[in-house]
Parts: structure tokens; C-alpha cells; sequence
């Protein structure tokens, strides 16, 4: 009886690693997408700044 | 110097070159020897005992249920505490959620001031996180209904004491004016020097936050000629919350006797 | 000993919970912080937009 308690204990901690481990993945996925819009908006603040400049210039 | 000072003098003197501390160091050790820690026993001990700074971090991590009593799951359970340490600062990093913008509410003081008190006792980082993370939730949730009936021991245990400090008190009307927050959200951090602070905290850690009261009770004794002679609430305030740092010891010492005089020294059950 | 055996795994599952728990909420903010950064890139996208259609209709 007492294997089946410590075995029944290893499943649940099993289980909850990986639904960790999957968490995690999806954390991941979305970790890559925030740093390409992190760089696409500083992208088009950069660009932005050199069309300012550019007017400013033609003024 | 009266027999009560004597004693005082001499259990601040003891406490600093650490006699007293073996006897009390051993017995601990053998608490800690324990397979299964008896939570039970330590709470007791931090509550008769300073903690030898040495095992402080262990049995506060223990008693705030950072780690389990089992010591066989302590390598495991440290690792997955450690892993969402690391997860939830690199996440933070990700966002960039840590900058000069970051909006401050009155709450995050209280939380800010207690951390960085925290950060000078306590020197893995990762310990650090989740002792202030543990520390601040026991203040929200066991002590929620505790700490705002602090201010009235207070008065009730400094008229105790000294019933004349606490008419001079009243006659400034600096009863309600206080600082309160900075004695019993914040815990003294920031008030106190972090090495004498710990020890007030082992008792909050342990169970108990009636030991603020007799904190500020002994720093109104302390500093009894300097608050006399201040005659508004005004003074009285500002003056005490920035209080000179070289007594700090020796009032945590006294604070700790005077709780230990009206509450009782807790016993070790068998 | 059983409810030991039994202490001691819960002791280790709550542990393992919350570091799940936690990457969860890291989730659930990574994907607000997706939902803002679009925001912003079209809020920024529109702007363009318009500052052309003014500037064409300057010439």
C-alpha cells in the first residue's frame, strides 16, 4: 500500500512538471513574438525619426 | 545601575559576544538534526531565541514555508523555487517592466522598504525573493487583522510603562500621529539598522507581531528625555522617525525582555 | 509513516504547483503585452498613413 501512495505520488509530481514544461513552451513562443514587435516598433520609431529629420532638412 | 538595567546590559552584552549563543546554537542544531523538522519546536525556539545568523535564512525559509519539514525534498524543492525565481525575473526582463515609469502605489513602499531591508539580511538572491515574498504575504493574510490593532496595544502597554511619557503624548496630540505605518506595515525596516532588525523579525517570521508594539514602546523609553522635550506632535514624529541608530541593539534587546515580561516566554512542548 | 510519506509529497507537489502557476501568469502577461505592443504598431501604422495622405495632398 505505502508503494502505491509513493507511486501515486510520483505521477502527480510528473504530471505537474510537465504541464510545466509545456507552460513553458508556450511562454517561449510568445517571448520570440514580443521581440519582433519590440523591433518592428523600433523599426518605425527609427524611421519615423528619419523622416523628421528629412522634412526638417527640406524646410 | 538598577538590577533591571544590569540584566539588560548584561543580555545585550552576552547576546553581542555570543556566550549565551552556544548553548542556544547547540539545541538548535539538534532541532535542525531533526528527519521531519518539528515546525512547531522552531517557532518556539525563534520566539525564546535569537537565531544564530548562520541558520537564520534555513528556519526562516522553514517557518515561512519556503522549504518543506522533510530535508530529503529540501534539494528539489529549493531547485523548483529557484527555477521560478530565474522564470519570473527573465520575464520581467522580457517587458521590460522594470523601468523609472513603472507607477508606484503606497503599497509597493511598504514592499519596496521591507525588501531592501531584506536584501542586507538575507544574501542568496534567490533566498531573498522568496523570504520577502513569504514575509509580506504573512503580513497580508495572518497578521491582516493583527497589525491595525497595533497602535492601540501600544498606548495601552506604554501607559504600562510610563504613563507620563504617554500623558505628554496626548497633551501634543501626537497619540494619532504617530508613525505607525513605519513601526508596524513596514516592520521598522528602514528605522532600524537591518542587524538588529532581524531579530525582530525572527519573531514576526515565527509567529508573533505583538513584538512591534514593545519595539516602539522601548524606543519611546529610549529616547523618553529627547521626546519630553519636544512639545508638538510635529517634532515628536519627525523625531521619531528618524531616531538615532547607535541603540538600536540594545533596544531590540529590551523590546524583546518587556514582550517576554507581559506575554510570557513561550515553552518548549516536550 | 503513511501520512509522512503523504506530507512529504504534497510538500514537493506545492512546490512544483507553484512554479507552474507562476509561468502561467507570466503567460497570461506575455500575451497582454502582444495585445498592447499590436496596438501600438497600428496606432503607429495609422499615423503614417495619415501624414502621407497630408502630405500628398500638400504637393
Amino acid at each position: 500500500y505505502l508503494e502505491d501512495v509513493k507511486l501515486q505520488a510520483r505521477g502527480q509530481l510528473q504530471a505537474a512538471e510537465s504541464r510545466y514544461e509545456a507552460q513553458k513552451r508556450i511562454t517561449q513562443a510568445f517571448e520570440l513574438e514580443i521581440l519582433d514587435l519590440y523591433g518592428r516598433l523600433e523599426k518605425d520609431g527609427l524611421l519615423k525619426k528619419l523622416e523628421e529629420e528629412k522634412t526638417e532638412a527640406a524646410e | 545601575m538598577t538590577e533591571d538595567s544590569q540584566r539588560n546590559f548584561r543580555s545585550v552584552y552576552y547576546e553581542k559576544v555570543g556566550f549565551r549563543g552556544v548553548e542556544e546554537k547547540k539545541s538548535l542544531e539538534i532541532l535542525l538534526k531533526d528527519d521531519r523538522l518539528d515546525i512547531e519546536k522552531l517557532c518556539t525556539f525563534s520566539q525564546r531565541f535569537p537565531l544564530p545568523s548562520m541558520y537564520r535564512a534555513l528556519v526562516w525559509k522553514v517557518l515561512l514555508g519556503i522549504l518543506p519539514p522533510h530535508h530529503e525534498s529540501h534539494a528539489q524543492v529549493m531547485m523548483y523555487r529557484k527555477e521560478q525565481y530565474s522564470d519570473v525575473l527573465h520575464a520581467l526582463r522580457v517587458v521590460r517592466f522594470v523601468s523609472d515609469a513603472t507607477p508606484q502605489e503606497p503599497e509597493d513602499e511598504v514592499f519596496l522598504a521591507i525588501a531592501k531591508a531584506m536584501e542586507e539580511m538575507v544574501e542568496d538572491s534567490v533566498d531573498c525573493y522568496w523570504i520577502i515574498r513569504c514575509f509580506v504575504n504573512q503580513l497580508n493574510s495572518k497578521y491582516r487583522d493583527s497589525l491595525p490593532q497595533l497602535p492601540k496595544a501600544f498606548e495601552q502597554y506604554l501607559n504600562l510603562e510610563d504613563s507620563r511619557l504617554l500623558s505628554h503624548l496626548k497633551t501634543c496630540s501626537a497619540v494619532s500621529k504617530l508613525p505607525y505605518d513605519l513601526w508596524f506595515k513596514r516592520c521598522f525596516a528602514g528605522c532600524l539598522p537591518e542587524s538588529s532588525l532581524q531579530r525582530v523579525w525572527d519573531k514576526v517570521v515565527s509567529g508573533s507581531c505583538k513584538i512591534l508594539v514593545f519595539v516602539a514602546v522601548e524606543i519611546l523609553l529610549t529616547f523618553k528625555i529627547k521626546v519630553m522635550a519636544l512639545n508638538s506632535a510635529e517634532k515628536i514624529t519627525k523625531f521619531l522617525e528618524n531616531i538615532p541608530q547607535d541603540s538600536s541593539d540594545a533596544i531590540v534587546s529590551k523590546a524583546i525582555d518587556l514582550w517576554h515580561k507581559h506575554c510570557g516566554t513561550p515553552v518548549h512542548s516536550a
